[in-house]
C-alpha cells in the first residue's frame, strides 16, 4: 500500500495526490536542494572566493535574494497583525499559508545570510558585541527573533497534523499556545517593523554611498520606513499570488475570493502610500540629499544600463499601475487583472531591493573609479536555487500534510462540477 | 550584550536597544513556558478529552455549530458558545424554563425509515443514552451512526473501569478507510462492554446522581436535529465525491450506506457527520 | 592607560601625499604588505579580489593621444575624523577610531566578514580575504612578528601600522615618556616610497611636514563633500589631478577623469 | 529513595538554571569567542627579539644600502637606509623561499663535462659585469685560452647632478635606470623631458611628455642629431643646447654624438671608474669581448653567470656564436626561467640576500665604490658557487677574490667607508684591514671621492644611418619594452602584477582597447605574441594608456627571446 502510505497524516477531508506522485512532484526540488546545498558547501569549505563578488561588489546575489525574500515574506507578520491584532477575521484563511511562507523566507534568508558572511561561526558576536548604532545589528537581533517567533507561530500548524494531535500532549500544548498566539503575533509584528525597516536602513546610512544615502526622521533614514510600507504593501500581494499559483497547480480552490479581494484591496491602499511616500523621498533625494554630498543625482542614471528607466519602472510600471488596478475593485474582481497586479508589485519591491543593494555597488564613488558590473557565480546562483527549493519542498510538505487553507474543505464542493475538466496538474500535492 | 562584554557602553541606544530586546526575549520565553504550563497542567488534570473536544469544535464549520434552538425553529440563528455542552448554557436553561420540552406522541420517531427511541437521549455525534433501572446508562450508536458504520470493521471499546466524559472519546469503529471517535454522551465510569449485536457499546456508571442530561437532546427535538444531519449528510456526500442517488431524492438511507458509495472518501463523510474535523 | 591619554593632548595622526612626486613604482603597496603580513595573491584573485591596504591607482585625465596625461595616486583608508562610515555600520564592534590617535582600526579577530563596511566605504579601501591566506613553503618564516597574519573571511584595512605603532608607543612607555618621538612611529609605505611621496604625522602638530602640507592651496581630500573628514591630504599643482576629489562623472561625452 | 526519571530531569533542569547565576557558562562563551578569534591553520609569525642588519642589495646595479630588520637570523623586512627602496629590493628577503627557485642541479657533472671539452673554446658570457667575479673570470679564461664575454654596453657614467636638463629618449631614468637615492636627489634639479611612445613611469614625472610613435625612437633621435649638427632646426634642440648643461640618454645610437655636440661629453658624461684591483690580476686577465664581436659557431663551451643579471640577451643573439656541433651551454641561474631552458646544466645559485658578491658600479656611479651583499641568510646546501667552478677550471683559487680586493683597495689607503649602522664615514687610512674588511661585510660602502677622470676617447665611429622600418601587414603592431624586471621577484609582487596591475607582469602584454577589440582579446585573456623572431605564451592586459598599434610587452626572458622594443608583433588569441 505505498499509495496511500501516508493516508493518515493527512487532514480529513481534503484531497492529497499518492504518496508516489507527491514523491514525484518532490524529487526535482529536493534534487535542486542537494544543488544548493553542494553550491553552499562549498562556499563553506573553501570560502567566498567559490563566488564572483569582490572587494568593490562586497554584496552580490544573495543581499539581493534575501532583501526581497524577506520583503515577499513579510506577509507573515502583517497578517498576522490584521488578524490578531486588528481582528480582519476573514485572513483566517490564509493566516497559516502566510506563516508557513514566513517561515520559508525567514529561514531561507538567514540559510543564504549564513553563507554569505565569511566567518559564519562568528555570527553570534553580533549578539555578544553588538554595536547597537548599526543597522544590522538591529537587523541580525529582529531577524533572528522573529525567526523564533515564526518557528513558534509554525509549531501549532505542525502540531495540528491529524496524526500527532492523536499525541495528548501535542494535542494541548498546540490549544494552549494557540491561545497565546496573539502575543506572538504582536512581538512578531513589532519585529518585523523594526527588521523590514532597518533592512532598509541599512543602505540608507550609507554616507559614503551618495545613490543610497537618505535623510531622515531621528536615526533612521527615510528608506526604513520606506521599506516597512513597501513589505507591508506587496506582503498580501505575495500572499494572493502564492495562493493563486497553488491553487493552479493542486486544481483546487483554497480561499473565498472575499479573502483575495480583501488581500488585494489591503495591498493597495498600502501600495499607493508607499508610491506616493517613494515618490516625495525620491525629489528630496534628488534635488537635497545627493546634491549636498557633491553628487548630482541625475549622474547615477547616466551609466548604462541603470538609466531612468529603473526608476520609471520601479515607482509608476511596478508601483503605481499595480496599485491603481489593485484599489479598483472592478479590475481587482478578475484574476486576470488581480493576479498580474500581485506580481507587478512583487516585481517593484524586488526591483526597490535590486536597485539599493546591486545598482548601489555598481556606482562608482571615486572620480577615477569604474562602473562595475558582476555576474553571480553557478555557486551563488545554485545557493539561491537551493533556499527556493528548500521554500518549495517545505511548504508542499506544509501543505499535503497540514492544515494551510482551512477553507479547502468547504470549498472543495464548488470546484466539483468542473472537476472532468482538471488541468493536467491537479492533485499534485 | 552584557554590561561585563567588550565595548559596552551605558548609553541611551544600548538602553533602549538591548531593553527592547530583552523585552522581547521574555515576552516569547513567558509566551512559551505559559503554553507549557497550561499544557502540563492540563494534562495532568485529565483534561486532554475537553481540550480535544474543544479543538474540534473550533474547527467545525460554523454551519455545524449551530445551536439546538435554531434546530427546533425557536432562534433564527445561533452559534453555540458552550461546544454543544448546555450543561453551562443560561441561554438553554432560559429556553427549557420557558417551553419545556414537547413530548413526542409516540415512543418511537421515525425518520427516512430510521428508528429513534425516545426512551434515550441523543448526543448530537450520533450516540445515545439510556438511563438504566439501575442507575447505570448505557451508550450506544444511533440508527443513522449505526448505517454510516454498517458492520463496523473493528469497534475499540474501553477497559471496564475506565472513564468516558461528555463529548469525549466513548469509543472507537474502524470501517473502511474510517477511522472514527465516537463521543459519549455521559460522564461516567464503564462498567460494562457491548457490541454491534448486543445494541449498546457501554453500560456507564455516571458520577452524579442524577446524572445531568441536559446537554442531549430529546423528544421532538430529535427529528429537526436527523432532518438536519440528513442534510449534511447529503452534503458531505457531495463533498465527498458521491455520484450515486443522493438521499434529497427521497431515498432512504440504506442500511450499509458505506457500501452504497464505494468510491466516497469515508473517513471524511464520517469525519464530518461524527463532529470531528 | 585612560586616564594618562586624557592628559596628553590627542594626536591625529594623518598623511599628505603628493601626487606629483609618485611614479607608481609600487614600493608602498609590497612593503605594506610586508609589515602587515599580507599574503600574494591565489591563482584566481584579480584586482578586485587582492589584498592591497594601500593601493595606487593610475588615473588619466581623460584625454586621447598626445593630449592624455596620466599620475598616480596612492590610495589607503582614508582614516575619517568624522562619522567614518565604516564604524558605525559594524554589527559587532569590530571597527573603531582610537581617541588618542584617530586612527580607524580593525580587529579581523572579531570580524565576522558580513562586508557591510565595505560597502560603507567611499573609498573602496576595505578589503576582504576571499582565500585561505597561503605562503610558499618556507616563506612564513619571513612573517613580521609583530602582526597577526588575518584568516579567511574577514575584512581588514590600513590601520596605519598599528604594530609600528605599538612598538613605538612600548619604546615610549619603557623611556617613560607619554608621548611617543615622531621618528619611532612612521608606516611602511611612507618608510619605503622611494620618492619620498608620502609624508605621515600628527596633523594637531602645526610644526609637521604633514600638517603643513595639508595646509598647502593645492592639497585636497578625496570625496570631502561627504563630510567624512578624511586624514589623508594630497597634493598636486595639477589641475586635473585635483578634480579627482570630487564625484565621479560618467564618460557619455564629456570630459572626465578616469582610472 | 527512590529516583524517578522525572526527578532527574527535575534535578538536572535545576542545575541548569542555577548555573546560569554562576560566571561558569559566560565564561565559557567569551573562551569561545576567543578561540574562534584565533583560528588555528593560519601561520604564527616566530617571535624573538628584533635586531637590524646592514647589507647592499644585490638585485642590481644601484646596489642600495639596506636594513634589515631580523628576528634572530631571519630577515622579516627590508628597508632602504638612504631613501626607499624599489618594490623588488623591498622583498627580496623572500627569494630564498621562491617556489620557482632553482635548488638543485648536477654541479660535478657539468664540471667534469665542462672540464673535458674546455680546450675546444670556451667562453663565459657575464651578464653583470664589473663585479670582483667578473675579474675571476678574466683570469680563468685567459688560463683556459677562452673568451670572457660580456653585453655590449657603452662604457661610461653619468654624473646626473650635473644636468640641467636631461632628455630622455626611452631610457627608465626615475624607473630602475641608476640608484634612486641619486636620481632623485638630484632630479630637483634638472628639467626632465621624456621622450617615449607610452606614458612610462618616468613619463608621468617629467616635466614634459614627448609621445612618439612607436618604433621612432631612433629617427627622433636622428632629428635631433641633424638639429644639432645645422639642419633643420628643432625646439627642442635648441632648449637643449640653450638651457644647458643638458644630457640626452637612450639606447639610440647618435646619442653620443649628441651629447658630444652638446658639451655633455666629459663633463656630465664620464667614465666609469672601478675600485682599485689586484695587479697580479689585471695582469693575468682576459680582454673583455662583446658578444656581437664573437664570430659565429666559434663557441663549444658557454657558461653563463645569471646572477642578479642586469640584463637579459635574447637566445637568438646567443645562439649562433654556439658551436654547430653539440655545444655545451651551463648557466648558473635562479630559476629555470631564463637560459636554463636552452642549457644543458642549469645549475642552482644563491640568491640575495643569501650570496656573497660586491656589486658592479651603477651607471650613475661617477666615483670609484665597492661594495659587498653579506647574506642575511644561509644559503641551502647544493648551490654552486660560479666563482669556484670557473676558478677550477682553471686551477685557480677564487673564494677568497673579494677579501683580497678589500685588502688591495686598503693598501691604495684612498676614500672612505660608510658605516651604515652608524652612518658613520671613515677615511680608509685610519682603519686596519682587518677593521676595513669587517665594516664592508658588516654593511658599509666604500667610495673614493676624488677627480673624475674625463673621458679620452670621444664617442661616434660611424653611426649606421639607416632605421629601416620593418615592413609588415601581417604584424601590425610595435612592441614597446616594460623597464625589465630581475630574473626572480617575490611572490608577493602579486600587489602589482596581480592584485592592482600597477606594474605590467613579465609575462604580460599590453594593448590598447582598439587593438584588444581587433584581436578579439579580453583583459586577462591568454594569447600568442608573435614576431619574426618567434612565438611566446603571454596574458593580455586591456589598457587605454598604451598607444594604439602598439604592444607594451613584459619583460620575461620568453617575450625578450622574442620581441625587441621596436620590432613589429602581432597578438592573437590563444
Amino acid at each position: 500500500m505505498v499509495k496511500e502510505m501516508d493516508k493518515e497524516f493527512i487532514t480529513r477531508g481534503v484531497r492529497r495526490c499518492s504518496t508516489p506522485r507527491f514523491l514525484l512532484w518532490l524529487a526535482p526540488w529536493v534534487g535542486l536542494l542537494l544543488f544548493g546545498a553542494y553550491s553552499a558547501g562549498l562556499c563553506l569549505v573553501k570560502g567566498l572566493n567559490q563566488t564572483n563578488m569582490d572587494n568593490r561588489y562586497a554584496f552580490g546575489l544573495w543581499i539581493f535574494v534575501d532583501l526581497t525574500i524577506i520583503a515577499l515574506g513579510a506577509g507573515a507578520f502583517f497578517t498576522g497583525f490584521l488578524l490578531y491584532i486588528l481582528k480582519f477575521k476573514e485572513l483566517k484563511a490564509v493566516i497559516n499559508s502566510a506563516v508557513v511562507i514566513g517561515v520559508v523566507c525567514y529561514s531561507g534568508a538567514m540559510a543564504a545570510l549564513m553563507v554569505d558572511v565569511g566567518q559564519p561561526l562568528r555570527a553570534w558576536f553580533t549578539f555578544w558585541y553588538p554595536n547597537v548604532h548599526s543597522m544590522l545589528t538591529e537587523v541580525t537581533f529582529c531577524i533572528s527573533c522573529y525567526l523564533v517567533v515564526l518557528l513558534i507561530e509554525y509549531l501549532p500548524i505542525v502540531l495540528k497534523n491529524r496524526k500527532l494531535r492523536e499525541i495528548p500532549a501535542f494535542l494541548v500544548f498546540e490549544f494552549e499556545l494557540h491561545k497565546l498566539i496573539y502575543v506572538l503575533a504582536g512581538v512578531g509584528t513589532f519585529l518585523s517593523f523594526f527588521h523590514q525597516g532597518s533592512l532598509g536602513g541599512l543602505y540608507g546610512v550609507l554616507r559614503g554611498r551618495p545613490f543610497a544615502f537618505r535623510e531622515g526622521i531621528f536615526v533612521w533614514p527615510s528608506t526604513f520606513f520606506l521599506f516597512i510600507l513597501s513589505a507591508a504593501a506587496v506582503g498580501p500581494s505575495f500572499l494572493i499570488l502564492t495562493t493563486w499559483l497553488v491553487e493552479k497547480i493542486t486544481g483546487k480552490r483554497l480561499a473565498k475570493d472575499r479573502v483575495f479581494q480583501m488581500l488585494a484591496r489591503i495591498s493597495g491602499i498600502l501600495l499607493s502610500v508607499y508610491v506616493l511616500a517613494k515618490t516625495v523621498d525620491t525629489l528630496i533625494w534628488i534635488n537635497r540629499t545627493s546634491p549636498s554630498l557633491g553628487f548630482t543625482a541625475s549622474q547615477y542614471y547616466d551609466w548604462k544600463p541603470f538609466g531612468t528607466w529603473i526608476l520609471f519602472a520601479e515607482i509608476v510600471l511596478c508601483g503605481l499601475v499595480p496599485a491603481l488596478i489593485l484599489l479598483t475593485p472592478r479590475l481587482r474582481a478578475r484574476r486576470a487583472w488581480l493576479i498580474p497586479a500581485a506580481a507587478l508589485a512583487c516585481c517593484g519591491v524586488a526591483l526597490n531591493r535590486y536597485v539599493q543593494t546591486v545598482q548601489t555597488l555598481a556606482l562608482p564613488t571615486l572620480s577615477f573609479d569604474k562602473f562595475l558590473s558582476y555576474t553571480p557565480s553557478w555557486q551563488e546562483t545554485g545557493t539561491v536555487l537551493g533556499v527556493v527549493a528548500y521554500g518549495v519542498v517545505v511548504y508542499s510538505f506544509s501543505f499535503r500534510y497540514f492544515q494551510i487553507f482551512p477553507e479547502e474543505r468547504e470549498l472543495k464542493i464548488e470546484v466539483r462540477p468542473q472537476a472532468e475538466e482538471e488541468p493536467a496538474l491537479a492533485g499534485r500535492f | 550584550m552584557f554590561p561585563w562584554n567588550y565595548g559596552f557602553h551605558f548609553g541611551a541606544a544600548s538602553v533602549i536597544f538591548l531593553g527592547a530586546f530583552y523585552t522581547v526575549l521574555v515576552v516569547v520565553a513567558t509566551t512559551i513556558l505559559n503554553a507549557l504550563w497550561r499544557a502540563h497542567r492540563d494534562l495532568s488534570k485529565g483534561k486532554v478529552e475537553d481540550i480535544r473536544w474543544h479543538s474540534d469544535f473550533h474547527d467545525l464549520s460554523a454551519a455545524d455549530r449551530t445551536c439546538r434552538h435554531v434546530l427546533t425553529g425557536e432562534i433564527k440563528s445561533r452559534e453555540c458558545p458552550h461546544a454543544f455542552d448546555c450543561r453551562e448554557c443560561e441561554t438553554h436553561a432560559k429556553r427549557i424554563a420557558l417551553h419545556p420540552p414537547v413530548r413526542a406522541a409516540e415512543a418511537e420517531a421515525e425518520i427516512f425509515g430510521m428508528s429513534f427511541p425516545l426512551d434515550r437521549m441523543y448526543h448530537r455525534g450520533h450516540t445515545w443514552a439510556r438511563p438504566e433501572a439501575d442507575g447505570t446508562v448505557t451508550v450506544g450508536l444511533d440508527d443513522l451512526g449505526s448505517r454510516l458504520l454498517g458492520t463496523p470493521d473493528a469497534v475499540e471499546l474501553p477497559e471496564p473501569g475506565s472513564r468516558v466524559q461528555v463529548n469525549g472519546t466513548a469509543f472507537r469503529i474502524h470501517k473502511r478507510e474510517a477511522d472514527v471517535r465516537v463521543l459519549s454522551p455521559v460522564d461516567g465510569e464503564v462498567v460494562e462492554t457491548g457490541s454491534v449485536d448486543r445494541g449498546f457499546f457501554l453500560r456507564v456508571k455516571p458520577f452524579a446522581d442524577p446524572m445531568d442530561m441536559r446537554h442531549l437532546l430529546r423528544d421532538a427535538e430529535v427529528k429537526p436535529w436527523m432532518m438536519r444531519e440528513l442534510e449534511r449528510l447529503q452534503l458531505a456526500l457531495t463533498m465527498e465525491g458521491a455520484s450515486l442517488p443522493s438521499l434529497a431524492d427521497g431515498g432512504v438511507p440504506v442500511a450499509d450506506i458505506a457500501s452504497a458509495y464505494p468510491k466516497t472518501d469515508w473517513d471524511a463523510v464520517c469525519g464530518e457527520m461524527f463532529l470531528e474535523p | 592607560m585612560i586616564a594618562e591619554s586624557k592628559k596628553t593632548p590627542a594626536a591625529r595622526y594623518g598623511m599628505s601625499i603628493d601626487v606629483d612626486r609618485c611614479n607608481g613604482c609600487g614600493s608602498c603597496m609590497v612593503a605594506c604588505a610586508v609589515e602587515n603580513n599580507i599574503p600574494p595573491a591565489t591563482a584566481g584573485a584579480t584586482d578586485r579580489t587582492g589584498l592591497t591596504w594601500i593601493r595606487v591607482f593610475r588615473i588619466d585625465n581623460g584625454a586621447e593621444g598626445a593630449e592624455r596625461r596620466s599620475a598616480f595616486v596612492p590610495v589607503l583608508c582614508q582614516h575619517c575624523g568624522k562619522d567614518a562610515p565604516c564604524v558605525s555600520v559594524c554589527p559587532q564592534q569590530a571597527v573603531d577610531v582610537d581617541p588618542a590617535t584617530g586612527i580607524v582600526g580593525q580587529m579581523p579577530e572579531r570580524c565576522l566578514g558580513c562586508r557591510y563596511c565595505m560597502a560603507a566605504c567611499p573609498y573602496h579601501a576595505r578589503y576582504f580575504n576571499w582565500w585561505d591566506p597561503a605562503w610558499p613553503a618556507g616563506m612564513e618564516k619571513t612573517l613580521n612578528p609583530d602582526v597577526s597574519p588575518r584568516m579567511r573571511g574577514v575584512v581588514e584595512k590600513c590601520n596605519f601600522c598599528h604594530g609600528r605603532w605599538h612598538a613605538a608607543k612600548t619604546k615610549a612607555v619603557a623611556n617613560g615618556k607619554t608621548e611617543i618621538d615622531p621618528a619611532d612611529y612612521i608606516p611602511a609605505c611612507v618608510e619605503a616610497c622611494p620618492s619620498g611621496a608620502i609624508h605621515f604625522g600628527n596633523l594637531n602638530d602645526a610644526a609637521t611636514e604633514t600638517a603643513q602640507g595639508a595646509r598647502l592651496p593645492n592639497s585636497f581630500r578625496m570625496l570631502e563633500s561627504l563630510g567624512t573628514d578624511p586624514k589623508i591630504y594630497y597634493q598636486s599643482k595639477k589641475n586635473w589631478v585635483r578634480e579627482i576629489s570630487s564625484a565621479p562623472r560618467p564618460a557619455v561625452g564629456k570630459e572626465k577623469a578616469r582610472g | 529513595m527512590k529516583n524517578s526519571r522525572r526527578d532527574i530531569f527535575k534535578f538536572a533542569g535545576g542545575a541548569v538554571a542555577g548555573a546560569l547565576f554562576t560566571p561558569a557558562p559566560w565564561r565559557l562563551i567569551t573562551d569561545a569567542a576567543l578561540w574562534s578569534e584565533n583560528w588555528p591553520g593560519i601561520p604564527r609569525p616566530a617571535r624573538g627579539e628584533i635586531r637590524a642588519r646592514f647589507t647592499n642589495c644585490a638585485l642590481c646595479p644601484a646596489g642600495c644600502a639596506v636594513r634589515a630588520r631580523c628576528v634572530g637570523e631571519q630577515p622579516v623586512s627590508l628597508a632602504g637606509v638612504r631613501g626607499g627602496l624599489c618594490p623588488f629590493g623591498l622583498t627580496a628577503h623572500h627569494l630564498p623561499y621562491h617556489p620557482a627557485r632553482l635548488k638543485q642541479g648536477p654541479i660535478e657533472e657539468a664540471s667534469a663535462a665542462v672540464a673535458k671539452r674546455a680546450a675546444d673554446g670556451i667562453a663565459v658570457l657575464d651578464l653583470n659585469p664589473g663585479r670582483t667575479v667578473s675579474w675571476t673570470y678574466r683570469r680563468a679564461m685567459a688560463l683556459l685560452k677562452g673568451r670572457y664575454l660580456a653585453p655590449e654596453s657603452q662604457a661610461v657614467a653619468y654624473d646626473l647632478s650635473a644636468a640641467k636638463t636631461v632628455l630622455s629618449i626611452g631610457a627608465p631614468l626615475l624607473d630602475g635606470w641608476g640608484t634612486p637615492a641619486n636620481v632623485i636627489a638630484a632630479r630637483r634639479n634638472f628639467r626632465l623631458i621624456q621622450a617615449e611612445a607610452v606614458e612610462s613611469r618616468t613619463a608621468v614625472l617629467a616635466d614634459e611628455w614627448i609621445p612618439l610613435a612607436p618604433g621612432t625612437e631612433r629617427a627622433f633621435a636622428q632629428q635631433i642629431l641633424g638639429a644639432l649638427q645645422g639642419g633643420r632646426p628643432s625646439v627642442l634642440a635648441s632648449e637643449l643646447a640653450g638651457n644647458g648643461p643638458s644630457l640626452v640618454i637612450g639606447d639610440a645610437p647618435e646619442i653620443p654624438e649628441i651629447n658630444r655636440l652638446l658639451g655633455a661629453w666629459g663633463k656630465i658624461v664620464v667614465a666609469p671608474q672601478e675600485a682599485p684591483v689586484p695587479d697580479s690580476w689585471t695582469r693575468s686577465a682576459a680582454a673583455i669581448t662583446l658578444l656581437a664581436d664573437v664570430p659565429d659557431h666559434s663557441i663549444h663551451v658557454l657558461l653563463i653567470d645569471e646572477s642578479a643579471a642586469a640584463s637579459y640577451i635574447p637566445w637568438h643573439r646567443i645562439q649562433p656564436k654556439l658551436a654547430n656541433e653539440n655545444p655545451l651551454v651551463v648557466t648558473f641561474a635562479a630559476t629555470r626561467g631564463g637560459y636554463a631552458r636552452h642549457a644543458k646544466y642549469a645549475l642552482p645559485i644563491a640568491v640575495y640576500p643569501e650570496l656573497t658578491d660586491d656589486i658592479a658600479p651603477a651607471v650613475d656611479s661617477i666615483h670609484p665604490t665597492f661594495r659587498i651583499s653579506v647574506p642575511l641568510v644561509t644559503p641551502p646546501a647544493g648551490l654552486a658557487n660560479p666563482a669556484e667552478f670557473v676558478g677550477a677550471l682553471a686551477g685557480a683559487t677564487a673564494s677568497n677574490a673579494l677579501r683580497e680586493r678589500a685588502d688591495e683597495i686598503h693598501k691604495a689607503g684612498l676614500g672612505t667607508v660608510l658605516t651604515y649602522a652608524d652612518a658613520k664615514e671613515t677615511p680608509v687610512k685610519e682603519l686596519t684591514p682587518d677593521a676595513f674588511w669587517k665594516a664592508l661585510t658588516e654593511g658599509g660602502e666604500w667610495t673614493q671621492k676624488g677627480a673624475r677622470r674625463i673621458l679620452s676617447q670621444a664617442p661616434g665611429k660611424s653611426i649606421d644611418p639607416a632605421v629601416r622600418p620593418e615592413t609588415a601587414i601581417d604584424l601590425p603592431l610595435i612592441a614597446i619594452r616594460e623597464p625589465g624586471n630581475p630574473a626572480l621577484v617575490s611572490p608577493l609582487m602579486t600587489k602589482l602584477y596581480q592584485e592592482s596591475n600597477l606594474r605590467l607582469a613579465p609575462n604580460r602584454v599590453a594593448l590598447h582597447p582598439d587593438d584588444a577589440r581587433a584581436a578579439n582579446l579580453t583583459n586577462g585573456a591568454r594569447a600568442i605574441l608573435q614576431t619574426r623572431a618567434g612565438k611566446c605564451s603571454v596574458e593580455v592586459t586591456v589598457d587605454p594608456a598604451v598607444p594604439p598599434g602598439a604592444v607594451l610587452v613584459g619583460s620575461s626572458p620568453g617575450i625578450q627571446d622574442v620581441c625587441a622594443p621596436g620590432v613589429r608583433a602581432k597578438v592573437v588569441s590563444a
